[in-house]
Order: structure tokens, then C-alpha cells, then sequence
């Protein structure tokens, strides 16, 4: 009985992108790639600023879909992230690359330092200690104003400098392009995070870190090293945040933004690094591009999507695809399959996992 | 003496404010540690009674009897509201009810400041209970006093209801294993909608009695969800005495701690539940539960 | 008697107890390497305590357990496993949202130290796959590589535990009632694969389905009441008037040993 | 061999991106423009003139926003649409109550919405945030609030409100001269609440006054003051000089008066404690509290008396300091459109705002100092019941700053 010539099919993320997915995916480059040219100065700033609220989704998912934490915190890495670019930026280098790195650096130091207390905990307090950890790292952002200046934030930012040698970026247009590129890297190192035997193991934590432990994982071990990435990320992101929009301030700390993180992750389907993406895209578009112009409802309609896409959309956008090709399956075969028909014997899992719950995971047994 | 007597009346505060953490606490404890929601729109639920207090009490004896029953029954309708909307997510896990929750609070709050403005608005105590009174040689507001006993009496009615009497017993169980108690042919679904309901009540009576501690404003509700949220898992989930163990150090922290570590203030609302959570995860007083 | 350095497993003294509930009274046992020793009692007994002071979930409240002469009583559970200590669960514990090739690779994985790799596709270790496969048919769910764990049928879930420890290369397996569920057929297949174990591999086997002990068992322990009553071979246990009195209390005796085994 | 169960699900999974990339090409088709042409030009047309509005409509801080916009409209709308002889387009966006949302509705009017000049903004963190970009830009903006003091040198930064410090320096001499004792400082822990401290003692000291103590406390967190309250009761303070606005403002001065401090140890502070909209929540204890302010409603002048009866009638409000200060950036940008002769630029705006003399303002005469701030008479007001109501009256001067 020799194992089937190819097994990687038997990975969850093992095989080549089919037809349809790098068709898809070479329209959204066409499509990122065009737009400057059709946009205007400030629809190319909020493409941007989807971008970065993008890759900090991403940061969210990485814990919260693939490894099963959801996380409040992922605002006060960025914030790091944020002031370690903006001070690079106004006292060392203008070359964005290096802000990125030296950001990245200085955020997941920060993460692994929190994260070792953090990472003791999971489910509820888990959430919790990062929320504290964020809104701390928030009061800080205020106080310590000898090096964040304070409430009134840190400004006088100059201009990002792609790479050494090139001039600074003074159209909007091109700094979208630095943080295309910027973001497609980062998107790209965490797919192939994802694919990895790390990635597998994140998985298994969410799953069943019991068993994980029973062959032989030390745990604990891999998840703060998940969470200190996780960090990272968020602390680049950051650092895109500072080359848009040359300036940070406490609020860019808070709650709100952790809150951003973690619902962006939710909506575009949990563990789904396209869906988180996508979720930050519509969360960026509808708060502050719609938003700005409703006078005042902006919070309204914000508030009104959360609730239309958890009941229309259980799997969130990621799932949609599922939801739409079940449902035209249905349309197809006219008459409903008959009642006796064994339904097939698989439960119906979801393409991207039922959502890991806060508490204890009861859907296993 | 002179500091002492300083320090004294901070304690009474914190008393105070601890006592209202715990009505505000307790419902969302029970909700989550029972029901297995995370309901993020709690704070809305203190805007409501809140905003019940500065609609009706309108300085009279009455008007606060009319604030609290319709702040009461306001708030037990939206934790009913509330227990509809995420009865049909209960499969799907913590992510989408606070996602839900959080929707519908952005909602409501925006409702709230479209019809009651964007401003604190006045919400006065009634006449008989303004003005101050000698406490410790100094100075203390009548109405918190009222307060702290109204509070503590309300405190030990939910205690007894929820770990004395037979309802209570009930409550519990059906926090420990709902499908247990579901097998011994009690309808859990009516037992989680009243608990959400009484929860919900409990959270608006807090914001129609606090009002004139904390009163309703844009930000507020956000500002009472994290209380909570702090209270509730200090003192662990699903439990009662938790909530008050939890409400009333928080209501020291917030109070005593700050007087006498003014400098460290931002930071000791989180960090004291970071150091609770380092030395106990599942809280102070956990209910038994099938964490 | 066998020295102290080539028992596979030893407990001295072992005690557990939950309150005044003591689930193990002062259990002292040894187990020589290579040998296929079942484990049974009454329900309540401390069968799966025993394990799980062995496996790691559980620290005795009193005595030592030695692997290969180490004592391991205060290592964590992952530690255990480096040591070669690695058990199956009672009820089934798996990644129920990963593959069913993915929950072998898992432990697989760690025995090759690539776990931490995080750049190549897990695709990319072809060497793994093929091992992981080779095991899935070994504990015969060959071709079932693509499904989800939790698409699995419950005798099938139990072949999937089996393959997962044995992933993770033990030279203690500890079998918490792998039979527990299966059907006859899927019985006879998980004997034939235990017997097919390599003989330097412990196997220490908790279970109810005394034809499957009897068969496989070089000696049998008997724990009643936390108390380890005897230990001998297949034989001498049957025979053993505590073992009987321990199991029936004080009924007739024929019925229980006596069916004919067709 | 049983039809793997995931390969089905490659197909779907193609479609997020799919999604994602059709929702941005329907944007794309909607609008155009270039983002890598040059900068944003809104120069030669002849069309009406574009007013960009940025003030707050959600959040904290919308009932500022509120006094803002009405004051600007009912300036507009008395000029029958029109300011410098041309006709106008408001165009609003709403600052929100962070840097993000009020520096994304800068963005929208200057980079979208092309306006020729922008006016509002009400929080001091929104301005830093849009300064570099209002620089570069070279659009002028009249703001009619926020003014960090930090906020210098720059060409196209106008405000015709105050700087932060400026209530502070206003009374710390007044103080000096009339408490005889020490003065506790306590302030919302924010920039402003430092700026109007330190300010407060840059004339305070000097003219003899001595500090009891200098506490900041939790921005926004605190609503409970009772053991900030119970300090200065327990310190030797024969006043307090405090700095809150808003919903803090509310709870400190209530529980300045329950804690039975009030009547005892006088109040002095920045008019933000008793302007506008909380002042009515305070109710009775803000009676007899001190402040120091560029306006006060009741000032007993020809302009104002015409600007605060408007006022009230079409708002049914007292004008505050916001509304005053938006009203004022209305008449500066009439005043320099209609000294702009040929093509109405931003830059032909800018140089005419700069060469302004003296404005007439219900708050009295005042000009530009060469840092875009206004050289402007203080008040001294104090919270007394007028008929019934509670209002800020003016009983004093403070001198004039600014120069």
C-alpha cells in the first residue's frame, strides 16, 4: 500500500494556489497597482491607511485565528512600533525600510516582555491582560511626554526616503507604492509563517494544546515566540502608520485601534490572512471615508456593519465564497436532496474553523 | 488625626464606588460566566438607567421611584433584546457575540447622545439628599452615603438570591453544566434569559442610582464596559461574591490608591488586575464552572 | 530479580489523593523494559490515575516514578515525552480542524526537530509526509490522509490516537483503554498491531476488553481501590481468588471466566 | 479514495481577494484625479469660494463643534452667502474626537474637496496632526480653537481663539495680588492641562505667589476627584487654580462644592471650566467660581450686544468663546477675500490675511501678532445667578496679551 504519490493534498495549506486563486489574486495586484492613477490624493492616503490597518489585522489573526488568543493588546505594539519609526525618523534615518526594522525590533522586545506574563493565561484573562497591557501602554504614550510628547502627539516627522539614495517621497502616490511593497512583504513572510511546521504547531495550540503538550511540545515556549511576532508585525505596521501619515499620537495606542484589530480579523473570517485584509479594508472605508462625511454618524454605521456581518455572514468574508457556492449548489439541483440521502458523514466544518472560543472549547468532544 | 481623617473619608469613597462596580459587575459576570456571552454593550445598559435618572428625576421623591422602575424594566428589556440577538450565535464562540455586542452598543450610544445631546447632562439627586454632612471632621455628600446603604442592601439581596435561595441554586448549576440541568428537564433557555434580564436590570438600576457619581455622557458607556470587564475578572466569573470582592477593591484602588500614589495613577487601575491575574488566572473567588 | 536500571517504568509508593478521597494508596510496581503488562480493575480502581501520575498530567501527592532508572516525578508532561514516556487518551484528544496526515506530521515534526521551522512549507518535508502516511496505514486508516480529523468516525478517531503516539516514537507507550468503542474488527486489527510493536517498546495498556488483555498481556496488574493487588501472569490472575472476589465481590465465580471464547 | 474534503474549498478560497479587488475597482471607476499629478491646485477658478469646516459631530467634543459651525453659517448667512463679495461653499467634516478621524477629514477637504481655506478644529492633538500637511500644502487655516503653544513659526497657521497658556498668564498675577496664601495647581494630566499651569505660574511667581502643590490627575479616566479633594483640604491652600473642560469639568466641580470645599477655598481657573454647555449640568456649584476668558457673553459692547441677540435667537444658546472665535475666523477670511484683487488663490488669501489690521470682534478689538495669534483683551468673570439663570459675568480686565 504505497502512500499516495502526492500528500501534500492532505495539507490544510500544502497545495499550489489553484486556477482560480492566482487569478484572483493577480487582479487585486493589477488593481493596487493602478490605483494612484485613478485616485486622488486623499483616497490614495486612506488606501494607504488600509494598508497599514491591514497588516496590524494581520498581526490580530496571527494570534487570534491561528493561534486561538484573541487579543485587545496588538495597539500597544503598534504604538511602539509608531514612536520608535516616528524618533528614528526625526533624529536618526528618514529610510523607511530601516524605521520598519528598528520599529519591528523595538515592538516585539516590548511583546516579548509583556508576553511572558501574558502568555501564562489563556482564554478570558489572556483578553484581558493584553487589554491592560494596551490601555497601559496607552496612559504611557500620554505621560511619558519627554519622549512621546505628551497628548498633543509627536509631529514634525519628515518625509519617508524608500530607499538610500532616492529622494523623499513629497506625492501621496508614491508613498502608497513604499507601503504596497512594505505590506506585500510582510503579507508574504506571514503566509509562508502560516504554511510552515510553526504555523502547524500555532494550530495545534489552538485546537488542543493539551494534546500538543502530550507529544512533546513545550507550549508555553511557542506561543510567546508566536506572540513576539505577532508583535513585530504590528510594530511595522506602526511604522507604515508614521510614513503616511508623519505624525502619532496616544489615540493611535488605544482602545479603539486594538479594537479595530481584533473586529477587522473577526469580520474578514477569523485565521483567514486575506479576510483580515479585507475586514481592515471596509472598517478603514466605512469609519473614516464615509464616515467623515455623515457628520457624525460615522460611529452609527460602523456599528450598524458589525452587526449586518455577523448575521449575514457567519464565516465572515473569507467564508463568503463558501457561503455563495453552497448556496448556488442548492439553486442547481432545483429540488432539495432528498430527506432519506445520508447527509455526508463530515459535521460541517467551516473552510476556516469554527471561531475558537474565549472560554474552554467544548465543540471537540 | 488630620491626615487619618483624610484617608478615612477616601475609604468611605472608595467604599462608594466599589459598591457601584459591583451592581454594574455582577450582571455581566453572571451573563458571561453563565451564558458563555462576552456582551460588550454592558455599559450601554448603564446608559440606559443613566439616562432614565436625568429624563424623570426631576428632583422629587417620585421622580426617583419613577426613574428606577423605568430604568429597571428598560434595562431588562434590552438584556432580553440582548438575549434574543445572541441566542443564535451561541455555537459560534466569544469573537462573534463581542462583535455583535460591540454593534450594537455603537448603536445605541448614538441613539442615546442623537436624543440626550453630546453633552454630561445634570442628573441631580433628589432635594431631600443634597448637601453634605460632618463624616470624620469632613465634609461628605448625603447622597453617597444613601448610596453606599442602598447599595449594600441591594448587594446582599442578589447574594442571597443567587447563593442561598433554590432560584440561586439553580443559577448556579446551570453556570456549572447547562446541559445537565437542560437533562433534568428545566427549560435552560428561560433560566439564561432571565438571568440576562435581572443582570441587565442590575446594570441599569446601577446607572439610574450612580448617575450622580458617574453620570451619562459619549465615552461613558465604554468607560463602564472596562470597569466591569476588570471587576469581573478580578473576581472571577460567574461568581457573585466575586463581583463584590473584585467591585470593592477596584473601588479602593480607584480611590485610596490614587490619593496616596497620585504620580502612578494612570497605571493602577490595570495594574492591580495584572497582579491579581499573575498570582490567581481564574480570579479571586471562582465559581465552580466547567472553565 | 531485574536491577533497578532495566525496569522500563518503577513506582515507589505512588499515593494520590483528592481531599480525603485517596484515589492511589501507595502503589509500587515494576515494569521491565520490552514487556506488555495490562493494567486492569473495577471501575474507580485508579487504572487511568496510575496513568496519568505516569504520563505527567497528574503530580502524586506522594512517592517516585522512575523511567529507565530517571525519575521523572516532577518533570513536565513534554519532558516525559523527550524521555520516551508518551500516552494515548481514554476519551479521544486530537486536532480535530487539522487533517488527519497533519495530526501525525504534528508529533512527527517534533521528533525531527523541525517544529520551529518557519520559512519552508510544511509541504516542503517530504520525508515526513511519507512517514506519517506509512503510520496512518499501519493503524489501517490509509487514504483518509485528506480528511479532518473531526470528519472521523469514533472507532476510527481511536486508530488516529494510536498513530499520533506512535508518531512520537515512545519507549513507554501507555494504552488508556485504546480499544474503548471499536468494533470487533477494528479490535482484532489494534492486537495485531500491538503484538506487531517493536520488542523493545514498553507497552503498558489500561484496559476492559479482558479477551484483547489476555491475548496481548505477557503479566497482568490488578489495582483494586487503589491498592495494587497482584501482579502475574495471564494464568495465575485468572485463577486468583482476590482477583475474582475483587471484581464479583462475593457471586459465583462461573460465569465470569467460563463463556466459551468461539 | 473519498474526494478530499478541502480541495473543494481552494476554489472558495480565491474569492476574498476576489472580493476585495472588485470593491476597490468599483472605487476606482467612481472617481478621478490623479494622486501622482502635482499637488492639489485649486487656483484661477472663478467659481464660489471653498470654506473647508472641520469641526467635531461625534465624540466628546461635538457640543464645541456645534457652537462652532452655528456661529461660521449665522456670519455667512448675514453676509447674504457671501464673504468678501463672492459667494461661498461651506464644506464640513467632521474632526471626530481623535487625531486619526480629524486628520482624515483634513485630508478630504484639502485634498478632495480642494478648498480653498479651512477653518474649526478643536482639539490641539488634530492640529499637530494636520500642520505639516496645511504647510506643505500652503492652505490657510483659520483655526478658531485649538492652539498649542508649541504651535510656532509657522506661515499658514492662523487662530483667532488664544494660546493654550494664555487664560493661565491672565490670572496668575490677579491671583498673586488678591490671595493672601498659598495656591494649589491641579489639572487634567494632557498638554493643555500642563500649557495652562505652567502659564498660570509664569506671572503667578513672579508676582510673589507661593505654589502649595502641583497634581495632575488622569485624562480621561478620572471622574472620582474625592481624594484629589480631600488633599487640598488637608494642605494649606488658600485657593485652587485648576484647568478642566468638558464632562471633567462637570464631576470636578460638582464634587468641588458636595466635598464642601466650595464657599471655603476660592475657586480660580481657565473660563473652559464654566463655558458653554456645562455650565447648566454644574447647576448651583459653580456659583462663585473665578475664570479667566477672551470673551464673556455679557460684555457690554455695540458689536456684541448685536452678535449675542442673534445668537440666542436663532440658537436659542448664549455664545461661548468657540462660537465667538468661529465668528471672528468668518470675518478674518471676508475681511482678507475681499482685499484679494485678481485671482482668488490660496496663497493670494493667505498674504491678505496677513496683511490685516485691527479686527472688530464682539469681544472687542484685537490683531494678528507676527506668530498668527491675536493680540486681545482678558476678562476676569465670575459665575453668578443672573434672573434665574447662571451666567458668566464679566466684573474685570486682565490686561491685554498677545504682543
Amino acid at each position: 500500500m504505497s502512500p499516495d504519490p502526492d500528500l501534500r493534498r492532505a495539507l490544510r495549506f500544502g497545495l499550489r494556489p489553484g486556477r482560480w486563486t492566482v487569478l484572483a489574486w493577480a487582479a487585486v495586484a493589477v488593481v493596487l497597482a493602478a490605483a494612484p492613477f485613478l485616485l486622488n490624493n486623499y483616497q490614495i492616503s486612506t488606501l494607504s491607511r488600509m494598508l497599514v490597518f491591514g497588516l496590524l489585522a494581520i498581526s490580530a489573526t496571527l494570534l487570534t485565528g491561528v493561534t486561538g488568543l484573541p487579543t485587545l493588546g496588538q495597539a500597544a505594539y503598534f504604538g511602539v512600533g509608531a514612536y520608535t519609526a516616528a524618533i528614528v525618523a526625526r533624529d536618526v534615518t528618514a529610510i523607511g525600510p530601516v524605521q520598519v526594522l528598528l520599529a519591528a525590533v523595538a515592538a516585539a522586545v516590548v511583546a516579548l516582555f509583556t508576553g511572558t506574563l501574558a502568555t501564562r493565561a489563556r482564554g478570558v484573562p489572556f483578553l484581558m491582560i493584553t487589554l491592560a497591557i494596551g490601555e497601559i501602554a496607552h496612559s504611557a504614550a500620554t505621560s511619558w511626554s519627554s519622549i512621546t510628547r505628551g497628548s498633543d502627539g509627536l509631529s514634525g516627522i519628515p518625509r519617508v526616503v524608500p530607499l538610500p539614495g532616492m529622494s523623499e517621497l513629497r506625492l501621496d502616490g508614491l508613498v502608497y507604492y513604499y507601503v504596497l511593497v512594505m505590506a506585500a512583504l510582510a503579507y508574504l513572510l506571514v503566509r509562508a509563517l502560516v504554511r510552515s511546521p510553526y504555523g502547524l504547531v500555532l494550530r495545534g495550540v489552538r485546537d488542543n494544546e493539551a494534546r500538543l503538550r502530550a507529544i512533546g511540545y513545550p507550549t508555553g515556549r511557542y506561543v510567546l515566540a508566536g506572540f513576539t511576532v505577532a508583535g513585530g508585525l504590528a510594530g511595522a505596521a506602526g511604522a507604515l502608520l508614521v510614513s503616511v501619515q508623519r505624525f502619532v499620537s496616544p489615540g493611535d495606542v488605544g482602545f479603539s485601534v486594538a479594537a479595530v484589530a481584533l473586529l477587522a480579523a473577526i469580520i474578514g473570517g477569523v485565521g483567514s490572512l486575506p479576510g483580515a485584509m479585507a475586514g481592515a479594508a471596509l472598517v478603514v472605508l466605512v469609519r473614516d471615508y464615509i464616515g467623515t462625511d455623515l457628520g457624525g454618524r460615522g460611529p452609527l454605521l460602523v456599528g450598524a456593519m458589525f452587526v449586518a456581518v455577523v448575521y449575514l455572514m457567519p464565516q465572515g468574508l473569507a467564508g463568503l465564497g463558501h457561503q455563495l457556492r453552497r448556496w448556488f449548489s442548492w439553486r442547481r439541483r432545483s429540488t432539495p436532496p432528498p430527506a432519506g440521502a445520508p447527509s455526508s458523514a463530515e459535521p460541517e466544518t467551516t473552510p476556516d474553523d469554527p471561531q475558537p472560543s474565549v472560554g474552554s472549547d467544548r465543540s471537540a468532544t | 488625626m488630620d491626615a487619618l481623617a483624610t484617608n478615612l473619608v477616601t475609604v468611605v469613597e472608595g467604599i462608594a464606588f466599589g459598591l457601584l462596580l459591583f451592581t454594574l459587575a455582577v450582571g455581566l459576570s453572571l451573563v458571561f460566566g453563565m451564558m458563555d456571552v462576552l456582551n460588550l454593550a454592558h455599559g450601554t445598559l448603564y446608559l440606559v438607567g443613566a439616562y432614565a435618572a436625568y429624563a424623570l428625576s426631576d428632583g422629587s421623591w417620585w421622580g426617583l421611584a419613577l426613574a428606577v422602575v423605568v430604568g429597571t424594566v428598560a434595562g431588562a428589556a434590552g438584556g432580553g433584546l440582548l438575549a434574543g440577538m445572541t441566542l443564535p450565535l451561541s455555537r459560534r464562540g466569544h469573537l462573534d457575540q463581542a462583535l455583535l455586542t460591540l454593534g450594537v452598543a455603537f448603536i445605541a450610544a448614538e441613539l442615546f447622545f442623537e436624543a440626550f445631546g453630546h453633552e454630561v447632562v445634570p442628573t441631580a439627586p433628589p432635594e431631600a439628599l443634597r448637601g453634605s454632612v460632618e463624616l470624620f471632621g469632613r465634609q461628605y455628600p448625603v447622597y453617597r452615603l444613601v448610596f453606599i446603604a442602598v447599595a449594600a442592601v441591594l448587594a446582599l439581596a442578589v447574594y442571597l438570591v443567587f447563593e442561598r435561595s433554590t432560584l440561586g441554586a439553580l443559577v448556579r448549576a446551570t453556570v456549572a453544566d447547562r446541559e445537565m440541568v437542560h437533562a433534568m428537564g428545566v427549560d435552560t433557555r428561560k433560566v439564561l434569559f432571565g438571568v440576562f434580564a435581572v443582570g441587565a436590570a442590575l446594570a441599569a438600576i446601577g446607572g439610574t442610582l450612580g448617575a450622580p457619581l458617574l453620570a451619562p455622557g459619549p465615552g461613558i458607556d465604554e468607560r463602564v464596559l472596562v470597569l466591569s470587564l476588570v471587576v469581573v475578572v478580578i473576581g472571577g466569573l460567574g461568581s457573585v461574591r466575586g463581583a463584590l470582592l473584585g467591585g470593592l477593591l477596584i473601588g479602593q484602588v480607584q480611590t485610596l490608591g490614587v490619593s496616596l500614589l497620585p504620580d502612578l495613577a494612570p497605571f493602577l487601575l490595570f495594574g492591580a488586575m495584572l497582579v491579581v491575574l499573575a498570582i490567581k488566572p481564574a480570579g479571586l473567588v471562582p465559581a465552580g464552572g466547567r472553565r | 530479580m531485574t536491577t533497578e536500571s532495566t525496569n522500563a517504568v518503577a513506582l515507589h509508593d505512588i499515593t494520590v489523593r483528592f481531599g480525603q478521597l485517596t484515589a492511589l494508596a501507595g502503589v509500587s510496581l515494576e515494569v521491565p523494559a520490552g514487556q506488555r503488562r495490562a493494567i486492569i480493575g473495577p471501575n474507580g480502581a485508579g487504572k487511568s490515575t496510575l496513568f496519568s501520575v505516569i504520563a505527567g498530567t497528574r503530580r502524586p501527592t506522594g512517592g517516585r516514578v522512575l523511567v529507565d532508572g530517571r525519575d521523572i516525578t516532577s518533570l513536565p508532561v513534554h519532558r516525559r515525552v523527550d524521555a520516551g514516556v508518551v500516552t494515548t487518551f481514554q476519551h479521544s484528544s486530537l486536532f480535530l480542524r487539522e487533517t488527519v496526515l497533519e495530526n501525525v506530521l504534528l508529533a512527527v515534526a517534533r521528533r525531527a526537530r523541525v517544529a520551529h521551522r518557519w520559512f519552508r512549507p510544511a509541504g516542503a518535508y517530504r520525508d515526513l509526509l511519507d512517514h506519517s502516511a506509512t503510520l496512518l496505514a499501519r493503524v489501517g486508516l490509509a487514504g483518509r490522509e485528506a480528511l479532518l480529523a473531526g470528519a472521523l468516525s469514533h472507532g476510527e478517531r481511536r486508530q488516529l490516537e494510536v498513530a499520533v503516539a506512535l508518531a512520537a516514537q515512545p519507549r513507554v507507550l501507555l494504552l488508556d483503554e485504546p480499544a474503548a468503542g471499536m468494533s470487533p474488527a477494528e479490535t482484532d486489527r489494534l492486537g495485531q498491531l500491538i503484538r506487531g510493536l517493536p520488542a523493545d517498546m514498553t507497552v503498558l495498556l489500561v484496559e476492559h476488553d479482558l479477551d484483547l488483555v489476555f491475548d496481548l498481556a505477557d503479566e497482568v496488574t490488578v489495582l483494586h481501590l487503589g491498592e495494587h493487588l497482584a501482579t502475574a501472569g495471564v494464568a495465575e490472575i485468572r485463577a486468583d481468588e482476590n482477583v475474582q472476589h475483587a471484581y464479583l465481590g462475593t457471586a459465583d465465580v462461573d460465569e465470569l471466566f467460563f463463556e466459551e471464547t468461539s | 479514495m473519498q474526494t478530499p474534503r478541502h480541495l473543494t474549498r481552494a476554489r472558495s478560497r480565491a474569492l476574498p481577494p476576489l472580493i476585495a479587488c472588485c470593491g476597490l475597482a468599483l472605487t476606482l471607476t467612481a472617481c478621478g484625479g490623479s494622486s501622482l499629478g502635482s499637488e492639489g491646485s485649486s487656483d484661477g477658478d472663478d467659481g464660489p469660494v471653498r470654506i473647508g469646516l472641520l469641526v467635531p459631530q461625534s465624540g466628546i467634543y461635538t457640543s464645541l463643534g456645534d457652537d462652532m459651525k452655528n456661529a461660521f453659517e449665522m456670519y455667512v448667512d448675514l453676509n447674504d452667502g457671501q464673504l468678501g463679495g463672492r459667494d461661498v461653499e461651506v464644506i464640513l467634516a467632521d474632526e471626530g474626537e481623535t487625531a486619526d478621524s480629524g486628520q482624515a477629514g483634513a485630508t478630504k477637504l484639502i485634498k478632495s474637496d480642494d478648498v480653498h481655506a479651512v477653518t474649526g478644529v478643536v482639539s490641539s492633538a488634530v492640529m499637530n496632526a494636520i500642520k505639516d500637511m496645511v504647510e506643505d500644502d500652503g492652505v490657510p487655516l483659520v483655526g478658531s480653537n485649538a492652539s498649542p503653544t508649541d504651535l510656532v513659526d509657522v506661515d499658514y497657521i492662523w487662530r483667532t481663539s488664544y494660546v493654550n497658556d494664555e487664560p493661565g498668564i491672565a490670572l496668575g498675577e490677579h491671583v498673586a495680588n488678591t490671595v493672601d496664601g498659598p495656591v494649589y495647581l491641579i489639572a487634567a494630566d494632557y498638554q493643555a492641562g500642563k500649557d495652562e499651569i505652567e502659564g498660570f505660574k509664569e506671572t503667578f511667581l513672579p508676582a510673589g505667589g507661593e505654589v502649595a502643590d502641583e497634581v495632575y490627575t488622569p485624562f480621561p479616566a478620572t471622574t472620582n476627584f474625592q481624594p484629589y479633594l480631600a488633599q487640598i483640604q488637608s494642605s494649606d491652600a488658600a485657593a485652587v487654580f485648576t484647568f478642566y473642560a468638558g464632562g471633567a469639568a462637570v464631576d470636578f466641580v460638582k464634587q468641588y462644592d458636595d466635598y464642601g470645599l466650595a464657599g471655603n477655598i476660592p475657586l480660580y481657573a481657565p473660563g473652559f471650566l464654566t463655558e458653554g454647555g456645562v455650565l447648566p449640568a454644574q447647576g448651583a456649584s459653580a456659583e462663585g467660581i473665578f475664570t479667566s476668558m477672551n470673551y464673556s457673553a455679557d460684555l457690554d459692547t455695540e458689536l456684541n450686544n448685536e452678535f449675542a441677540s442673534e445668537y440666542v435667537e436663532r440658537y436659542d444658546l448664549e455664545p461661548t468663546t468657540y462660537a465667538m472665535a468661529s465668528y471672528d475666523a468668518a470675518a478674518v477670511l471676508d475681511q482678507a477675500i475681499a482685499a484679494v484683487d485678481g485671482d482668488l488663490t490660496r496663497d493670494s488669501i493667505n498674504d491678505a490675511i496677513a496683511g490685516l489690521g485691527e479686527i472688530d470682534s464682539p469681544r472687542g478689538p484685537w490683531r494678528f501678532n507676527d506668530g498668527g495669534t491675536p493680540v486681545q483683551t482678558w476678562y476676569l468673570r465670575e459665575v453668578a445667578d443672573v434672573d434665574g439663570d447662571l451666567k458668566n459675568v464679566a466684573i474685570g480686565e486682565l490686561g491685554e496679551l498677545g504682543d
